[in-house]
């Protein structure tokens, strides 16, 4: 690529108090390339984007688009320069219509004092059928965090940018949408747009993307082009070392057990549709595949005492459990996590050391009824080291950390109470590759010791490298068992995807209840 | 030498809740006014809130400065036992006005008589209709003088206009624009409603407002005045107003903290020195009212007063 | 909870609009002709124009300003002021009539000092940085305050107000005063642009969620300070029409006026949490609060137990309309 | 905006509380000093005993109120009815009273029925599902409507309550009234209730995040009822303090309190939107305007001019301490 420089970092530093976020990195982004952003949790790519998107102001030095210099005081001075953003973090108007949260840069920027909605449906719909055929007319209150995080790229596409950064976009999304997601960036950048890629995923990186910039702790490390490095070399750069088993090593068939630690009996979730089945034994890692809005999350939730279920029972250790709320469920040793971190996952106004002790106060309390704060230390600090978390100390607001920070908080949070099953929903949803082995190595030390995984994940690749057995959700219905042997992406598509299904339904998938 | 003068520092308080309306300002106008004569201080506090609590904090607040005298116009009355009570024990001359509070040990009660008013009031509407029709009474329930004003006016209208009726009873509370639906109301439900009665002035701006949307022929009647109150009433549009003696209020006020501050000026035959009893003590004074109508409106404004005396209200 | 509420309400766009079934406000509308039919029965005199008349009187003025309130709330606001300003906008106009100014312009310069007010207050707000509930409780001191200070404490008699100017307030085509007419227009103008005009889309999004409004450009801290100054601005022209009604000018009026008004937009389905809400609901809330207390001295309701029967009636209906709402979705 | 305030409050652990340069409260503290010096140079009276007498007392029994206000505003609720139920209280154990019950037995059924009105808002929040603002606006309007109906409009006279009952609103130890010790402790045990016990860790919880802490196994209905329930319990029992310090129980009493109890807990940095606030904050809060109030007094100031003063006032501190917080930040 010949191209000139269309945007130039140079030397770039920023703090959050005691937080050095970025120290002096550069970076620069050539006309037409998808230049790919990688790093470990907190390594400041966010930051970056921020920056680069005016959302932020950086402490130091200095941003050159096409050669000039300029300063980008607020995300409308960015969207006037041409620089768009996709958040990681979900920013939508949650009482608004996805085509108004599509297009409200656009309105922003209407000249016509009233509002055309006709118009402005029609075109929205356009825009989001090239993602998924998601009706714009609903508000996005309705949608799951999947589907809101489509949107959020929606909104990106109707920018009339040269400069488009996707801060996580495949983060919350299948493997179809995210394919769908990268013949669209491909198709930007034979546009002319020039496209700062950020993701965990390495696949991803390496099929998508031209070049590849590494951060560590906050610093630059390197860019190479795409075809001179392999995926190794940018893990190595990434954490500082060697990484040489993704995947820790699945159960052996030999010690494959038949005792189920958790079995689910004709569990009714939804009104009016079958129950299901299921059982989890002991020392296995089970995997729940399906596409977005199956409803993998709302059947674990059921069994969680989350939401009220129809009919069915639950069976831990072969005892019946009664689990009428979740509190039941966590006393009997079933936990949860959230697949979405922000709205129903963390406290994070709060506190590490609080949003760690949450799920069971019982455990740290006195007798006097009084929170054993030395206790609640404790188990925080024991807690956030074992799991690496970067911050600046247990009392450090949760809002403040990494998104990668924010869910190993929340993994901390799910195992200070010693479960017996634990189920993850979305476990990995961006984590970095160094943490994310350390949480598969984790859940996999977890069903040796006898605890029961079930792992829901949307990124095939880890679903069928970590489990030892996957069911597949399609409407709401198990469709089909993948044994270890034989997991591979085809043979879990084929199911999620409801062979027999015709294109017309995936639609109604989509639609509100 | 002349003992009817003060002491230098001798003060007399006078002390009000909601103390930014217009009602206390002739009282505390008299009351400074006869401080004056007597070469006495005088100061107007109070709350600007309708809240009895916080007129008992500026009473205490005013108390800790040790006044000779306060002249009291207690919210509610039993509250005002114990802080009355405080008073007197150091030395503070208290006299309630215009509502009282009996089972204290202040020393005098002056008031204008609200079953008076009330009753003349109701002769006065009854009069004019000739004995004959509907009335309606707005009420602003909880306010003990006001209870009395519209208790009186019903009581009379049955003992002594039997062809009276009562058609309706409504709460405004002290506000215009509740007032003015309420009349509008009323008129709906009763369309040969007469006349309406209020213990107040701020509702009757808006009572008289819907009565003359409903074409007049409902008589207003209320007790209180003000500017407004007063031009209505020249117009015709505001039957009348039984309006206490203000002025009365706070010169006998005054006069009777004074004497009850000055017990060593007398040596009355009895048991007082005895019992410890205050020899100057007066029980109760009742200061008046007038009937404000059409022809005497005129000498109600207090603004027009401020102008002839060339004084600057309670801001002296 | 409130997701669901708060969803159906921006959402609808020109064509909704019909569809009664539908809407928002279908339950508030379901219980008013619920309470219109039961008070028909109850009172021959409920069904009368005279009535009708009569309560839309009694809470036309006030609609104004709840009109302002509804579009503060939307944007995640709240102003507590409203009643002071209602007052501060009389006082300020009627002062300076008294001081020989012509009525017309001395209104206009009451409803600029209010819209001051409120600029003052956005710029608490947006400025400095304090949240809506704490600024406008100070303002409502303050201004309650001014009042006090410039008609030192006594009504202000506007008795001399010439008939052109009275007549907003007092006078009527035919059978329809014009405060009717002024109320209807504003609120269908408001009501429109709500719905419709680009202007106050922002709003919606502003209160949905701040950030994201930022994310998209929106200068969220100029829309929340115009949309200050618009409540105040209409609270003070509300002022205006109060003093043409009563000729009168009281430095206690309107104290306690922001709770009705807050309540009614409530009602009528408007979020504390931003986001959502509808003028047209909010005026029906203020409907209905007004058709409840009328009915109430209608139906000669002994003064003590009329608010108690209006606060559970008042409660019955939100709870009626919440079941009702949350049913459908 | 609102993040860094909220950040600091629940963290706050042992150790910090005697690090005051950390303290969410000290910009407070300082700006009451600050007051407090000053009026000690203006007015000769007010560093008194007796004046600081009179400023405890007058806020002392509104500081109970304002605790249970503090951790409703936490748990992300409001409560506009806490005037009501303390009037309610009152009137209840003195009509109790009246009818020969002992004063003692009545003033429990009178904390009893505010906690029963507590439970129908809990009932109507949780189980209804409509939000605190609008049913504790309906509770404001019923229970004043019960006052009324109980008493039948006028104040009852408790003149013959025993001195024992009378001493607790009345009495003191030397120089030290009852009043301002109860409502010490009571303070104290709230305050070190809510920054150690783990049941109101989860009203902070509950506060911060409702679903998060839904999906902590966290009862969130439960314990928004049980706050709810707790605060009209400390209005009750304020009301039964008034009792004994008034020896009356008026209807009327307690009408406009919430609005500045409110902003007391806002002062003190509690947030509108749920998750922080301190009861110590709260206090101070109270404190604050308290002292305002009285200054103006003592400083003789027009009382035209003294709500406008006090609304200033009220503004820079709030101004003055969001400053002070977000630059440390
Ligand atoms: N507003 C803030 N206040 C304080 N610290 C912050 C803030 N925003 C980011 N940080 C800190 O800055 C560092 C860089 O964060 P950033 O979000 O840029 O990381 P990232 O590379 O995007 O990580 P991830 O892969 O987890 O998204 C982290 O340590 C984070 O805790
Ligand atoms: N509270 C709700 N209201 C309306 N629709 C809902 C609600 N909860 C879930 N749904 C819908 O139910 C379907 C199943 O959602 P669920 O979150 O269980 O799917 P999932 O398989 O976990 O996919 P995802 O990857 O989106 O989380 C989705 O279409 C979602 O939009
Ligand atoms: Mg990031
Ligand atoms: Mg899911």
């Amino acid at each position: 690529m010949t191209a000139a420089a269309i945007l130039e970092i140079c030397d770039i530093s920023k703090s959050f108090g005691a937080i050095k976020a970025l120290t002096g990195v550069d970076f620069t982004l050539q006309g037409g390339e998808i230049h790919a952003l990688c790093g470990e949790n907190g390594a400041g790519k966010s930051t970056l984007m921020n920056i680069i998107a005016g959302i932020v102001q950086p402490d130091e030095g200095t941003i050159r688009l096409e050669g000039k210099e300029v300063t980008i005081a607020s995300p409308s001075a960015a969207q006037r320069l041409g620089i768009g953003l996709v958040h990681q973090e979900i920013a939508l108007c949650q009482d608004a219509t996805v085509a108004e949260n599509i297009l409200m840069a656009a309105i922003n920027n209407r000249r016509a004092p009233l509002m055309n909605f006709r118009r402005l449906y029609a075109d929205a719909q356009k825009i989001m059928d090239l993602l998924a055929p998601i009706p714009v007319e609903t508000p996005v209150a309705y949608l799951s965090i999947s589907n809101q995080q489509l949107v959020e790229i929606a909104k990106a596409l109707t920018l009339e940018c040269r400069v488009l950064m996707l801060d996580e976009p495949t983060a919350a999304l299948t493997e179809t949408e995210a394919r769908r997601l990268f013949a669209i960036v491909r198709d930007l950048k034979a546009r002319g747009i020039s496209i700062i890629y950020i993701s965990h995923r390495m696949a991803e990186i390496f099929s998508l993307c031209d070049r590849v910039t590494v951060f560590r702790d906050g610093r630059y490390v390197a860019t190479d082009s795409i075809a001179s490095v392999t995926p190794n070399d940018v893990v190595r750069k990434m954490v500082g070392r060697e990484i040489t088993q993704l995947y820790p090593q699945k159960l052996s068939p030999e010690r494959r057990s038949d005792r189920p630690v958790l079995s689910v009996g004709n569990l009714t979730y939804r009104q009016g549709s079958d129950g299901v089945s299921f059982a989890l034994r002991a020392g296995e890692i089970l995997g729940i595949g399906g596409l977005i809005g199956a409803g993998r999350s709302e059947m674990v939730q059921t069994v969680c005492g989350l939401r009220p279920k129809v009919s069915g029972s639950v069976e831990l250790n072969g005892e019946p459990v009664s689990i009428r709320n979740y509190s039941d469920a966590v006393r009997a040793g079933l936990v949860y996590l959230s697949e979405d971190r922000k709205a129903s996952g963390l406290f994070l106004d709060l506190s590490i050391a609080s949003n760690i002790s949450a799920l069971d106060l019982r455990k740290l309390t006195t007798p006097l009824g009084l929170l054993d704060r030395r206790a609640e230390a404790k188990q925080a600090t024991e807690l956030v080291e074992r799991h690496g978390v970067r911050m600046g100390g247990i009392e450090t607001q949760v809002s403040t950390l990494s998104g990668g920070n924010q869910q190993k908080v929340a993994i901390a949070r799910l195992l200070s109470v010693g479960p017996k099953v634990v189920i993850l929903d979305e476990p990995t949803r961006g984590v970095d590759v160094g943490a994310k082995v350390e949480i598969h190595r984790l859940l996999r030390d977890l069903a040796e010791r006898g605890v029961g995984v079930i792992v829901i994940s949307s990124e095939l690749p880890e679903l069928i490298g970590l489990s030892d057995r996957v069911l597949v959700i399609h409407e709401g219905a198990i469709v089909g068992e993948i044994g270890a042997d034989e997991l591979t992406e085809e043979a879990i598509m084929l199911l999620a995807s409801g062979v027999r299904q015709q294109r017309s339904n995936a639609r109604q998938a989509h639609n509100v209840a | 030498a002349n003992p009817f003068k003060c002491e230098p520092g001798e003060k007399y308080v006078m002390n009000v809740m909601v103390s930014g309306v217009e009602y206390w300002f002739p009282v505390y106008e008299m009351f400074k006014q006869a401080g004056q004569q007597f070469g006495c201080e005088t100061e107007y506090t109070g709350t600007p809130e309708y809240d009895v609590n916080k007129q008992i904090a500026t009473f205490d607040q005013a108390l800790a400065q040790k006044p000779a005298g306060i002249l009291v116009h207690p919210m509610n009355s039993d509250p005002f036992i114990e802080p009355i009570n405080r008073a007197i024990d150091q030395g503070t001359a208290v006299v309630t006005f215009a509502a009282d509070s009996p089972n204290s040990k202040r020393v005098s009660y002056i008031t204008s008589d609200n079953v008076a008013e009330g009753t003349y009031a109701a002769d006065a509407v009854a009069k004019a209709m000739d004995g004959k029709g509907e009335y309606a009474v707005l009420e602003n329930p909880g306010q003990d003088n006001h209870d009395k004003r519209i208790a009186a006016f019903i009581g009379r209208m049955e003992a002594k206009w039997p062809e009276m009726k009562l058609v309706g009873r409504a709460a405004s509370n002290q506000d215009a624009t509740k007032a003015y639906q309420a009349v509008l109301s009323l008129a709906q439900a009763h369309p040969e409603l007469g006349a309406v009665f209020m213990p107040e002035a701020n509702s009757a701006i808006g009572a008289a407002q819907a009565a003359k949307e409903g074409g007049g022929k409902i008589r207003v009647m209320l007790a209180d005045v003000n500017a407004k109150i007063l031009d209505m009433i020249k117009a015709g549009e505001i039957f009348g107003s039984v309006n206490p003696n203000q002025g009365m209020q706070g010169y006998m006020g005054f006069m009777l903290l004074w004497l009850a501050k000055h017990p060593e000026l007398i040596d009355p035959m009895n048991d007082a020195r005895r019992s410890g009893f205050n020899g100057m003590g007066v029980p109760f004074v009742d200061n008046g009212f007038s009937i404000v109508t059409a022809e005497n409106a005129d000498d109600f404004y207090w603004d027009a007063y401020l102008k002839r005396r060339g004084t600057k209200g309670i801001e002296e | 909870m409130d997701a669901e509420i708060k969803a159906s309400a921006p959402g609808l766009g020109g064509r909704n609009w019909l569809r009664l079934g539908s809407m928002r406000e279908a339950g508030l509308i379901a219980i008013m002709l619920a309470l219109c039919v039961a008070m028909t029965f109850a009172s021959p005199h409920f069904l009368t124009w005279g009535n009708f008349r009569a309560m839309l009187m009694s809470f036309s003025i006030e609609g104004i300003v709840v009109v302002g309130m509804t579009i503060l709330l939307i944007v995640g606001g709240i102003d507590l002021s409203v009643g002071s300003v209602v007052c501060f906008s009389m006082v300020v106009s009627g002062a300076l009539f008294l001081m020989g100014l012509d009525p017309w312009t001395a209104s206009l310069i009451g409803i600029g000092a209010s819209a001051l007010i409120g600029a003052a207050m956005g710029f608490f707000v947006t400025v400095i940085g304090l949240n809506h509930f704490i600024t406008s409780l100070a303002a409502m001191v303050i201004v309650r305050g001014l009042c006090l200070v410039i008609t030192k404490g006594t009504p202000l008699s506007l008795f001399t107000l010439p008939p052109g100017f009275k007549a907003i307030g007092q006078g009527s085509f035919g059978n329809v005063p014009y405060v009717i007419v002024i109320f209807v227009v504003v609120v269908a103008i408001f009501d429109f642009l709500l719905r419709r005009a680009t202007a106050f889309r922002k709003v919606f999004y502003t209160g949905s969620n701040e950030k994201a409004a930022q994310f998209s450009g929106i200068k969220t801290k100029q829309v929340k300070f115009w949309v200050t100054v618009l409540c105040s601005t209409l609270a003070g022209f509300a002022g205006v029409i109060y003093m043409s009604r009563f000729g009168a000018a009281t430095p206690t009026f309107g104290a306690g006026m922001e709770l009705n008004i807050i309540a009614a937009a409530v009602i009528g389905g408007a979020s504390l949490n931003g986001g959502s809400g509808t003028i047209f609901g909010a005026i029906l809330g203020m409907a209905l609060l007004s058709v409840v207390t009328s009915s109430l001295i209608l139906l000669d309701v002994s003064v003590y137990w009329q608010d108690m029967i209006k606060g559970c009636i008042l409660l019955a209906a939100v709870s009626i309309d919440h079941f009702l709402h949350s049913r459908k979705s």
